[in-house]
């Protein structure tokens, strides 16, 4: 179990990471989906069916709506800031 | 006794109602506010010879302190709840006619959600509930800030939904460490426990708090938001963020090192951070040309000097800091409420188009210097009395270490003089710029007539007679001092 | 009539005056002047009314200290000082400020600016004294800005300076509260007998630093000639003569009224007693001044510079701790209020009618068109170079015979040179003014009107009354000297009755009286005098065309490039580079906001891992 | 060189939380105050695991302490919702005129039909979790969610359709007065807002709990409204 759970949170910080460094903001609001995922799932085994629902249905499923609408109405690509 | 929980509970129902009063009837929405806030001004002050007596606790739903949330209104929660109501209400009468574009109904409900959220922070008892209030001032203020919808606001507001994200972040893991720690969220029974901060596990969860805090109460290197978002956002709201947002931020770092805590080693600390905050805020505010960053930037420098006071850890030097809070707050909304219908006056925010605004708007312009003069501390105006009281309780402490940073501090005063006194004269005695337009839509209405009338009476009679306020600050400044007293009447027995 | 009743009077005038002045503009002047007269009514009225019955606690709370105000001969006397000049003042800015803008606000900060100063003499307790002080500080920085222009500038420098002196003071007055637990002036001075002579050092610093800004005294002085040559002409008078007065007011008030004589004397040893080195800045604060003010063309610099200058007699005075030394002090202080006063309003009379011009390379012969205003320079002058018959001869002769029989050679030699200066730099003023050639353009100039005349000749008046009659500002003074603990001297009414350098006025007068008598015989007896017309430009045998010719111009050119080497303003250079500096510093401060939410973040993220570390590395909590 | 020091920032951050979490108890207070973290009396978490279920006669104890213990975060949480949505539109109202519309490319028949059959289901799904939140895992919130979520499916697939603002509007208001009138109710009654003031009846019955299925309705509606109304606006179609 434990190891299932450090998988997870592998993922997550994997996923986060990868949020923060994708160009196409498309695939960083996916990548934050999965992070929420992952948490929503580790909620689950930790008892909290509860917040497991709150995070599945908003964290993963509203918020990345959301966020594809907001990327919808400006610009898909984050442009190369400068790097100093 | 009306309970206190009607300061959060009646404002909040009128903000939840304006949407369908929206419906019936365009004109209603805008005097929502009013309502609001008078009825919280009158409660509060209804409240305050009660709570002078002894803090009210309430609880909610029905159970006992540490098993619920509960508020605690003691002196100085009173008298801060007092004090936004009170610049709430006269925010509130300004707003009614200088909101004039975007969604205006949309505006009151936000507005009325910052000073509720102000005021729960000010009012509540339970760490957690701490920071849903403050979440609740926080985010109506990232609203307002770019309620305006231009591309400077929303800069200003997305840069200081970043930092103030970042800050509730931090404050969450830190309350999430309390909790671990103590199993309680309650204040008072976590100060019951606290033996000292010496604890590293208990140091990272109070780093955390006065980090989180700090990015709203606009501590010096987490202050990057707020030149931003005072200058962008509509003068009314300015006039609210400096005047009590960011002492809300302030006042929760206050309670977090006094009561929970009882961190006193940490406090020379923040009273070096303090005067840097201080120096910094007066240096930046200098050579502005824009005049609300330059007041944006005068408000750090208040803020710096405010925790200052804070640090000192002594009665006088908390009561100095509550008073400055109360008199900065009244200063710095004038200030804004003024300079904003100079701005539509003169279409422009740079001070230079000011000059010679003293003889287009004479009573805006009398009221401006009156809130400067008292900024600087000049008697016989508010601001002379808090920060007299400041500098006695600095040299009423005897240490070397804290005179030495009040003799740094008080160049930033001198500062603060030469830029207040320099718009000062470009108000009367600089002549107006030729080609500035006459725009008919500056004329000022009597509904902020009325608000920055007040702001100065009520400035230049606190001034002459601090006793108004003075009989607070005693008690205000035990309720955060006096730890034990505090655990006793929350806690019972 | 209590202390109270006269500040009542003072602030309600300023504010009744402000609103008249939106009713009817006579109203306004008839107020201005009505409540300036009334209030030196009311002082002199309340002459000899001492003691317990009028100390009046008028704000039992202020944050727990009580605000009160008191009647004391030291009051008194400055306070009848005080509104006499403001009076004579309000009443010159009747004409001389006819036709300006802005004019209720000009009459109701005048009397604002009184009202403070009243306020600081009449306070009990240094709390109010500070609040007067400020209010006094801030009215007088709006009422040098009033002319705009370059008097914005002078108007910054002014306040930026003063508001050091203010801090400096908040800090040792609440000093003295943390101390002693109390701010009334009667308490203080019983409880700081016993206190360490460093913490009264420290004291008398702190404090000296304002009063040392108000009084000019160098280096603190930088502001004065700016601000005095940039106020319109009644203000500068009262800027001069009384304003710049409370600086002594208050040294007198800190040094011997609560400090005490016997402490101030024992302050520090031999060369570096306290008194001995306030002293020697007096001497430097008379010598360089007053030859800065050779260098000058503008009038009111001129005058500037030599208010400042004459401030070092006073101090020079006052340091001394003997009897004769302070009551020359004092004396002097009236004194050059009286006739710096009266230079300045002449000034400003020829400014009126001359329309604006204060170049003395521009000016010149009005002797005859402006007789009044000639008169009152002349006497002015007198005054000032101290003159016998006239009061500034009399307080000089204090401060000399209290140099010399204390033996202090090298100061007293200061203070003789300075008094070189002073006659060489006012003849330029009295003669670049109203001797020589009348320039054409001035032909039609005419006389003062009358309301300027009155306050000039008033001060004439009152230059010749002191100069004669000193015994009349001395018994007053002797009353003060009373209270702090000095020994009292022998007066008459004639001047000093006994010991080494008696003097009398009355025996000196004859003898002025007999020599002026010999003098006008022996020009009966010359020949006769022929008249020419002023304008007549005649020099050397070929005439010269009408205005080109002005005799005075670059009058001391030769002695100027000897001196002028030395007499830069090194000081206001300092404080020129220091500002500048920082301002730099400022500019880079502000860089710290880039404007970029990422370095924003950083910082905070920084200044939460500062405080780990700190604890993680050293564990300082 | 900047990615360099946040990253060593960050770390120090880190290592601070790590050092708290790994039990390494640094002071004295840590020993005696842990040991008992598991006592209902020190750590109030155990009292409502233990107690709650009595005190409130709610199956989900998640559900008393949202709604009863802690019900005054919950309305802070409500409000903060609230705030986000409103403050979404009033940035949004600006914009709106400039904005071009964008054109609605209506959805293939499949995606459509099947949208408008499965609305109903989704709402009813939602309904269920929140009005049952008293009794089963979810509640008001996540039950408003789901709700949201459903009008978000009508959004994508049937363009041109969708909420009314005025309705939301007035569901919005409704659902948040609703909520504080059963707080104030308690405090008319017993004195203390938010209070139970209800009869409970027994544990597990769908009519229990007091004013706990009340509150988490009210928060269900709330939730959703204000939810569908973000959406709303972000679509850029809303009237």
């Amino acid at each position: 179990m434990i190891v299932f759970q450090t998988f997870l949170v592998l993922v997550m910080i994997v996923a986060a990471l990868a949020a923060a460094r994708f160009g196409d903001l498309l695939d960083a609001v996916i990548a934050c989906a999965l992070v929420s995922l992952m948490a929503s799932i580790i909620f689950y085994f930790l008892q909290a069916p509860d917040v497991a629902m709150a995070e599945a249905s908003i964290g993963a499923g509203l918020t990345t709506a959301i966020f594809i609408f907001a990327i919808n109405r400006s610009i898909r690509y984050e442009e190369n800031e400068k790097t100093d | 006794m009306v309970s206190p929980i009607l300061l959060i509970a009646v404002p909040l129902g009128l903000a939840f109602a304006i949407p369908v009063l929206g419906l019936a009837s365009k004109r209603v929405p805008r005097y929502v506010p009013v309502i609001a806030m008078l009825f919280n001004l009158v409660v509060s002050v209804s409240l305050l010879p009660h709570a002078l007596k002894a803090p009210i606790v309430v609880r909610t739903a029905g159970w006992a302190p540490p098993y619920s949330i509960h508020l605690v209104a003691g002196p100085l929660g009173v008298l801060l709840s007092s004090l936004i109501a009170l610049i709430g209400l006269l925010v509130a009468v300004y707003g009614i006619d200088y909101i004039r574009e975007g969604a205006k109904v949309k505006y009151q409900i936000l507005y009325i959600l910052m000073l509720v959220g102000a005021t729960g922070v000010v009012l509540t008892g339970d760490i957690f509930n701490l920071f849903v209030f403050f979440e609740v001032l926080c985010i109506s203020s990232y609203a307002l800030v770019a309620y305006r919808g231009d591309s400077t606001g929303v800069e200003a507001g997305a840069k200081y939904l970043i930092q103030g994200a970042i800050g509730s972040g931090l404050v969450l893991i830190g309350i999430g460490l309390v909790y671990g720690t103590f199993g309680t969220l309650t204040m008072a029974d976590i100060a019951a426990n606290v033996s000292s901060v010496g604890s590293f596990r208990l140091f990272v969860s109070l780093a955390f708090l006065i980090t989180g805090f700090g990015v709203e109460a606009a501590i010096f290197p987490l202050n990057g938001w707020l030149p931003d978002a005072h200058s962008s956002a509509p003068s009314s709201i300015s006039a609210i963020l400096s005047g009590i947002a960011i002492k809300a931020g302030l006042y929760a770092i206050a309670r977090v090192v006094y009561t929970v805590y009882g961190a006193s080693s940490i406090l020379p600390f923040l009273a070096v951070l303090g005067i840097v905050t201080l120096l910094i805020g007066e240096m930046c505010a200098f050579g502005q040309e824009d005049i609300k960053r330059l007041l944006a930037f005068s408000s750090i420098g208040q803020m710096g000097l405010i925790l200052f006071a804070l640090a000192l850890a002594s009665a006088t030097g908390i009561s100095g800091a509550v008073f400055l809070i109360v008199s900065h707050g009244l200063a710095k909304a004038l200030l804004f409420l003024a300079s904003g219908y100079m701005i539509y006056r003169t279409g422009s925010r740079d001070i230079s188009s000011l000059n010679g605004i003293g003889k287009r708007m004479p009573i805006m312009s009398l009221c401006f210097t009156v809130g400067a003069f008292s900024l600087i501390g000049l008697p016989p105006f508010v601001g002379f009395a808090s920060k007299f009281t400041i500098v006695r309780a600095v040299l009423g402490t005897g240490s070397t270490f804290f005179i030495t940073l009040l003799a740094i501090g008080l160049i930033g005063t001198v500062i603060e003089g030469a830029y207040f006194l320099r718009i000062v004269q470009g108000f009367y005695f600089k002549p107006a710029p030729e080609d500035s337009p006459e725009q008919t839509e500056g004329k000022v209405p009597f509904s902020a007539l009325v608000p920055v009338g007040l702001l100065a009476v009520l400035i230049l009679t606190i001034g002459l007679f601090p006793g108004i306020v003075g009989r607070v600050l005693g008690p205000a400044a035990d309720d955060l001092l006096d730890r034990t007293a505090y655990v006793q009447h929350v806690m019972g027995d | 009539m209590s202390p109270q009743a006269i500040l009542i009077t003072a602030f309600a005038g300023a504010g009744l005056v402000f609103l008249a002045g939106k009713v009817h503009s006579h109203l306004r002047d008839f107020l201005a002047v009505l409540s300036s007269l009334a209030l030196v009514g009311l002082i002199a009225w309340s002459h000899g009314q001492y003691g317990p019955d009028n100390e009046i606690v008028y704000v039992p709370d202020f944050l727990g200290m009580e605000l009160a105000l008191r009647l004391n001969p030291l009051a008194w006397f400055f306070a009848i000082y005080i509104a006499i000049i403001n009076a004579a003042s309000v009443v010159f800015s009747l004409s001389y400020m006819k036709g300006k803008e802005k004019l209720g606000f000009y009459y109701s900060m005048m009397l604002l600016v009184n009202a403070g100063m009243l306020g600081i003499v009449l306070s009990g307790d240094f709390l109010s004294f500070y609040i007067f002080w400020e209010i006094m500080s801030w009215s007088t920085y709006l009422l040098i800005s009033y002319r705009r222009g370059p008097a914005l500038h002078a108007g910054m420098k002014y306040i930026i300076m003063s508001l050091v002196g203010s801090c400096a003071m908040l800090v040792g007055i609440l000093s003295l509260y943390a101390q002693f637990g109390t701010l009334q002036i009667a308490e203080l001075g019983e409880a700081i007998a016993g206190s360490s002579s460093g913490y009264v050092l420290f004291i008398l610093m702190a404090m000296g630093i304002a009063f040392g800004v108000k009084f000019a005294i160098l280096p603190l002085h930088t502001w004065m000639p700016d601000a005095h040559s940039e106020a319109v002409s009644p203000f500068s008078a009262v800027l001069s003569g009384v304003l710049v007065r409370m600086g002594m007011y208050g040294f007198l008030l800190v040094m011997y009224s609560i400090v005490g004589l016997k402490t101030i004397l024992n302050l520090g040893a031999g060369f570096f007693n306290f008194h001995y080195i306030l002293s020697w800045l007096g001497a430097i604060t008379i010598v360089i001044p007053t030859f800065i003010a050779l260098l000058q063309n503008d009038a009111k610099k001129l005058l500037a510079w030599h208010g400042i200058g004459q401030g070092g007699y006073m101090i020079l005075g006052m340091a001394f701790g003997t009897s004769l030394g302070v009551a020359g002090g004092i004396f002097h202080t009236i004194n050059h209020g009286s006739y710096i006063a009266l230079l300045f309003l002449v000034v400003g009379a020829v400014e009126y009618r001359t329309g604006g011009v204060r170049d003395l390379n521009r000016l010149g012969g009005l002797i005859q068109r402006m007789p009044v205003a000639f008169f009152g320079c002349l006497v002015g002058i007198m005054g000032l170079i101290g003159m016998p018959l006239t009061n500034g001869f009399v307080s000089k002769w204090f401060i000399y015979k209290t140099l010399i029989t204390e033996g202090h050679p090298f100061l007293a030699f200061m203070a003789f040179v300075g008094t070189w200066g002073t006659i060489l730099s006012v003849y330029k003023l009295l003669h670049n003014m109203f001797l020589g050639q009348l320039p054409e353009k001035y032909k039609e100039v005419r006389k003062a009107p009358i309301s300027m005349q009155i306050p000039i000749l008033f001060f004439c008046f009152v230059i010749f009354l002191f100069g004669v009659l000193p015994g009349i500002p001395l018994r007053a003074i002797q009353g003060i000297q009373d209270t702090m603990g000095f020994a009292p001297l022998q007066l008459t009414m004639w001047g000093l009755a006994s010991g080494a350098g008696a003097l009398n006025m009355l025996n000196i007068c004859f003898a002025i009286v007999i020599a002026f008598a010999v003098v006008l015989l022996l020009m009966r007896l010359g020949a006769k005098p022929r008249r020419v017309p002023q304008e007549d430009s005649y020099a050397a045998g070929s005439s010269v065309p009408a205005g080109k010719y002005h005799h005075s111009v670059e009058f001391y050119n030769p002695l100027y490039q000897m001196i002028s080497p030395y007499l830069k303003d090194r000081v206001d250079q300092f404080y020129y580079w220091a500002a500048d500096k920082a301002q730099g510093v400022f500019e880079l401060t502000r860089r710290i906001y880039t404007g970029y939410a990422g370095t924003y973040v950083l910082y905070i993220i920084s200044f939460l891992a500062l405080l780990i570390f700190l604890q993680l590395a050293w564990e300082i909590w | 060189m900047r990615r360099l020091i946040s990253l060593l920032l960050l770390l120090i951050v880190a290592l601070g939380i790590f050092l708290c979490f790994s039990g390494a108890s640094f002071g004295a207070e840590g020993a005696s105050r842990a040991g008992k973290l598991t006592e209902d009396k020190v750590n109030f978490g155990r009292r409502y695991a233990s107690r709650g279920l009595e005190e409130n006669k709610a199956g989900n104890i998640v559900a008393s302490v949202v709604v009863n213990y802690r019900g005054f975060d919950t309305l802070g949480e409500v409000t903060v919702l609230f705030i986000a949505a409103v403050g979404l539109a009033a940035i949004l109202h600006a914009r709106r005129e400039e904005a071009t519309p964008s054109k609605a490319e209506p959805a293939s028949l499949i995606v459509f039909t099947g949208c408008r059959f499965l609305f109903p289901l989704i709402l009813l799904l939602g309904a269920y979790i929140f009005i049952h939140g008293h009794l089963t895992p979810g509640g008001g919130f996540q039950g408003g969610a789901v709700v949201a979520s459903g009008f978000l499916l009508i959004y994508l697939g049937c363009r041109g359709r969708g909420l009314r603002s005025a309705g939301v509007a007035v569901a919005e208001s409704l659902s948040g007065l609703a909520f504080l009138a059963v707080a104030l109710v308690g405090l008319a009654v017993g004195g203390s807002f938010l209070l139970n003031f209800l009869p409970k009846g027994s544990a597990f019955a769908l009519f229990s709990g007091g004013v706990i299925p009340l509150i988490y309705v009210a928060i269900g509606f709330k939730v959703g409204s204000e939810l569908g109304g973000i959406i709303d606006n972000l679509s850029g179609e809303a009237r």
